[in-house]
């Protein structure tokens, strides 16, 4: 019966979504010239990034990444929340074999590298700090499933979020500070295509990088601890 | 002095990224940052309040104009529930003080910032995707904080809420997918000057999925079904908070999505039509509940309707009652749910029954909830009274009479079943001895602060009436709304 | 085209997933399922015929060439959000195994639901 | 109909089947893989749209951190669908 009324439901919402996609034919050029198309037209000569997502997330829209960082905060922290159980627990598994562990050991500075550098250039090439972030998060679960007893401090990890996401509020009201708006650019916007380049948008990218790799590492962390 | 408004939503979340550290130092300043927060923004959105009730005022972020960028746009109906929040806000952050001690308890005081950050935010923004990701905030804090104490129905209630709000936040995703498809914008303001030129059939399906997603925070009949058990099982503060701000935001958006983004005549009597069954479906459930904060909740659903059956009218009048009557509820309903809190905290037992004699044991708290109970009733002299009329005689002269009768005939349920607690509360004896504990006083304070207004607010209605008439113009009259923003460039 | 029907088809799925499924951990992964077919579906409506990723990487590229780049800010935020929720969901499915040991949904009933 | 379309066509029938698997199977952890399977395929999708910097996104979060969210939670709990 539930089964009847929910593929009638689903039959009804498909047929009426594919309805309205028809309408709107795929690939053509629908840019509306006041939004999208000015992003395209200003973005290197306003804002100095090269990469125009990169500069709408960080600049154009930079609030909405504030919100972001902060829904993932509140992941973490209501992760944490949730699990608390007033001891912490050892993660319980074997230590994997010799192979993995040399290859992890490895493999683990190359991807926290990698990493640093995805949310380095951000405003340069695809990526940046939610991609650098997750990339240093990965890293950090190849050590933790090879050593059984790699501990990463969550105090250092909780410091590195909390600093991390502070100098993202604190450059948005230097901002307000020394410009007129909050998360204004102040900064010069040097030559677009060289590192230092986009004013704000590579130091707002670092500190995101640095408080999602450290966000994730927890999760990580908090859900594997728990393990029975 | 006003601050740049921006901060209302800066300092908050900067507060609770520092809540970790300053804990290491100290285990007890945690407790004080809500306050002193939420403090600064209620004192900000009183100051803001004389710009706002003369044109909206348009904060730029990151330096870009309107379409571009994204702006907060604090118009009269903005700044209202801005100052609502926050004063609800800083009231259950002083009951907090004392109230709460499940561990860990500084990550509750992050949660607690956050979730009406997100809702400060949700009304403050004037930018559709922004909306939605404060909306995202406001819910996954509401969350974490329904499963904040760790029991077996905790958990069960937050899950039940996770997956109903987490289909309601792709509803709202889907919905601004079409919106930016075929305006290729995200400016409210900007939308709703496109939105004209868009296909009806295209603009019908983006509102049904807008509807449904606000109406799950907006506890619209039958995306309802969470409330009960969150409000029952989450802390007693956060119920407070959930009928107190979560709704008001929820309400916000939908109220927006309703009046100034679409414009279809039908989806008033919807409104209205819903907001009816809302309003009957809670009171009888209300009821039958012998626990007294899920009646509370079923309660706050029903209140939510009689704002729906206003805000259906779509006349100046009918929106003022909508908004009172909200006011009133963001008043009333956290001092029902703080003074029920203490009361089920005295008793050791979440069931009405068990609340006997707590008159003579307890008066101040027992004073506290039967003034709640009597207000939100809406007996004469006190403030529900006055939003009540307002939407029934206004819902008369629409001509829907059928209607005001069954709102009237859901303020008798709602009096009787509120006349029982408190005849419970006042009439029963109870025999057995329990150990004396005190109420503390910072919670004594804070129920304080919102019988003082609703006494206030009761005795000279026209006091917020001043403010809340150009805030129902700014809903009802949408032009005045997009002219504003557009009228900075 | 193809982008829609296949992003369309993920979303109903998904949506069928979480009406009907009983096993909570089943409806977390079609609430993700659902997330996906919104995100593929955004995306293919930024997408312009023949043009490139809105990337300045060489000086000669030109506005005129590019895609819509707002939908992919807007999908990435989206995917953090997404993530964010599936790993609360996640804790309150561990949370409802360790009080009731089973992850079946019609069993877990204490609540009205 | 150019060599582009073909594969889109037969990811878009891969990315259906693999939907229908996440649905279906018994076995959580085949589930959770499916669904890994979706991630790659839509990363792959936005690639081909022009949109690297979310396919990376998609790449990192959705193929990597959630399946092993998802492997963790199975883990904790029970593998089969009862």
């Amino acid at each position: 019966m539930r089964k009847i009324l929910a593929v009638f439901f689903i039959g009804v919402f498909g047929y009426y979504m594919l309805a309205i996609l028809m309408d709107f034919p795929f690939g053509i050029d629908h840019l509306n010239p006041g939004l999208a198309g000015a992003y395209l037209k200003d973005t290197v000569s306003k804002t100095g990034a090269v990469n125009v997502v990169t500069s709408i997330i960080v600049n154009y829209r930079g609030f909405d990444t504030l919100g972001e960082v902060t829904v993932l905060f509140l992941a973490a922290t209501g992760m944490s929340a949730l699990l608390y159980d007033g001891k912490t627990m050892n993660r319980s598994r074997q230590n994997a074999s010799v192979i993995v562990k040399a290859g992890s050991r490895l493999l683990f500075p190359l991807i926290i590298i990698l990493g640093a550098y995805v949310f380095i250039h951000g405003h340069l090439t695809p990526g940046g700090g939610f991609q650098g972030g997750a990339i240093i998060a990965s890293g950090f679960l190849l050590m933790f499933i090879s050593y059984r007893n790699y501990h990463v401090s969550h105090r250092i990890l909780s410091n590195v979020e909390s600093t991390a996401g502070s100098v993202f509020v604190v450059l948005g009201l230097l901002g307000l500070l020394y410009g007129a708006t909050f998360l204004e650019n102040i900064m010069p916007l040097g030559i677009p295509n060289k590192l230092f380049s986009g004013g704000l948008i590579p130091l707002i990218y670092i500190a995101v990088g640095f408080k999602v790799g450290a966000e994730l590492t927890a999760l990580l962390d908090t859900m594997l601890k728990t393990v029975k | 002095m006003m601050f740049d408004p921006v901060l209302m939503i800066a300092l908050p979340l900067l507060a609770a990224f520092l809540i970790p550290v300053i804990n290491r130092f100290s285990k007890a300043i945690p407790k004080y940052i809500p306050v002193v927060v939420i403090g600064f923004n209620l004192y900000e959105s009183i100051m803001l309040l004389p710009y706002s009730m003369v044109k909206p005022v348009i904060v730029i972020i990151a330096g870009w104009q309107p379409p571009l960028g994204i702006n907060l746009t604090i118009g009269p109906l903005g700044n209202i529930l801005a100052l609502m929040i926050s004063l609800v806000g800083f009231v259950v952050a002083i009951y907090n003080i004392k109230f709460v001690t499940e561990e860990p308890t500084e990550k509750y005081y992050m949660l607690f910032l956050l979730i009406i950050t997100g809702a400060t935010g949700v009304v403050l923004t004037g930018d559709l995707f922004n909306m939605f990701v404060f909306l995202e905030i406001t819910s996954i804090s509401a969350y974490a904080l329904t499963a904040f104490i760790r029991d077996r129905n905790g958990a069960e209630a937050a899950f039940k809420y996770l997956l109903i709000g987490g289909i309601a936040s792709t509803m709202i995703l889907l919905g601004i997918a079409i919106i930016y498809t075929y305006t290729g914008t995200l400016n409210l303001a900007d939308i709703a000057q496109k939105m004209q030129y868009v296909d009806p059939k295209i603009a019908l399906a983006a509102m049904v999925l807008l509807i449904v997603g606000f109406g799950v925070e907006a506890e619209l009949f039958p995306l309802n079904g969470w409330a009960p058990d969150a409000y029952s099982q989450a802390p007693t503060p956060v119920g407070a908070v959930f009928g107190g701000i979560v709704v008001k935001a929820g309400v916000y958006g939908l109220a927006r999505m309703i009046y100034t983004i679409f414009n279809f005549e039908g989806v008033f009597y919807f409104l209205m039509i819903m907001g009816l069954i809302t309003l009957l479906m809670a009171e009888m459930s209300a009821m039958r509940q012998s626990q007294i904060k899920r009646m509370l909740a079923f309660s706050s659903i029903g209140q939510m309707g009689l704002v729906f059956i206003a805000f259906g009218l779509a006349t100046q009048r009918g929106v003022e009652g909508a908004l009172f009557q909200m006011l009133n509820h963001a008043l009333l309903k956290p001092l029902l749910f703080l003074s029920a809190g203490y009361l089920v905290y005295y008793s050791g037992s979440k069931n009405i029954e068990d609340l006997d004699g707590m008159g003579r044991r307890k008066p101040f708290l027992a004073f506290f909830f039967a003034f709640g109970a009597f207000a939100i009733m809406g007996l004469p002299p006190l403030n529900g009274f006055w939003s009540k009329m307002i939407i029934i005689s206004e819902t008369i002269r629409n001509g829907f009479v059928i209607v005001a009768a069954f709102v009237l005939a859901g303020s008798v349920i709602e009096a009787v079943y509120y006349l029982r607690v408190v005849g419970r509360l006042y009439f029963k004896k109870h025999d057995d001895n329990q150990q004396e504990k005190y109420v503390h006083g910072s919670a004594i304070f804070a129920m304080s602060i919102l019988v003082i207004l609703a006494i206030v607010i009761g005795l000279y209605p026209d006091l917020v009436m001043q403010y809340l008439k150009p805030a129902a113009e700014e809903l009802v009259n949408k032009s005045l709304y997009i002219q504003s923003v557009f009228a900075i460039n | 085209m193809v982008y829609y029907i296949a992003s369309l088809s993920l979303i109903l799925i998904g949506l069928y997933g979480v009406l009907v499924k009983k096993n909570l951990i089943k409806i977390v992964l079609s609430l993700s399922l659902i997330n996906a077919g919104i995100h593929i579906l955004l995306i293919a409506i930024g997408y312009i015929d023949g043009r490139t990723a809105p990337i300045f990487s060489t000086p000669e590229l030109r506005p005129e060439q590019m895609v819509d780049p707002v939908p992919q800010a807007l999908v990435l935020t989206a995917i953090v959000i997404g993530l964010a929720i599936t790993a609360l969901a996640l804790t309150i499915v561990i949370r409802l195994y360790d009080h009731h040991k089973t992850l079946d949904v019609s069993k877990i009933r204490e609540l009205k639901w | 109909m150019d060599y582009m379309s073909i594969i889109v066509i037969i990811l878009a029938v891969l990315l259906i089947l693999a939907a229908f698997f996440v649905i279906r199977s018994k076995d959580l952890v085949a589930a959770v893989v499916a669904s890994a399977v979706v991630s790659l395929i839509s990363s792959i999708y936005f690639y081909i749209l022009q949109a690297p910097d979310v396919a990376l996104t998609e790449a990192a979060i959705g193929v990597a951190l959630t399946t092993i969210f998802f492997m963790i939670t199975i883990r904790k709990t029970r593998r089969d669908e009862e």
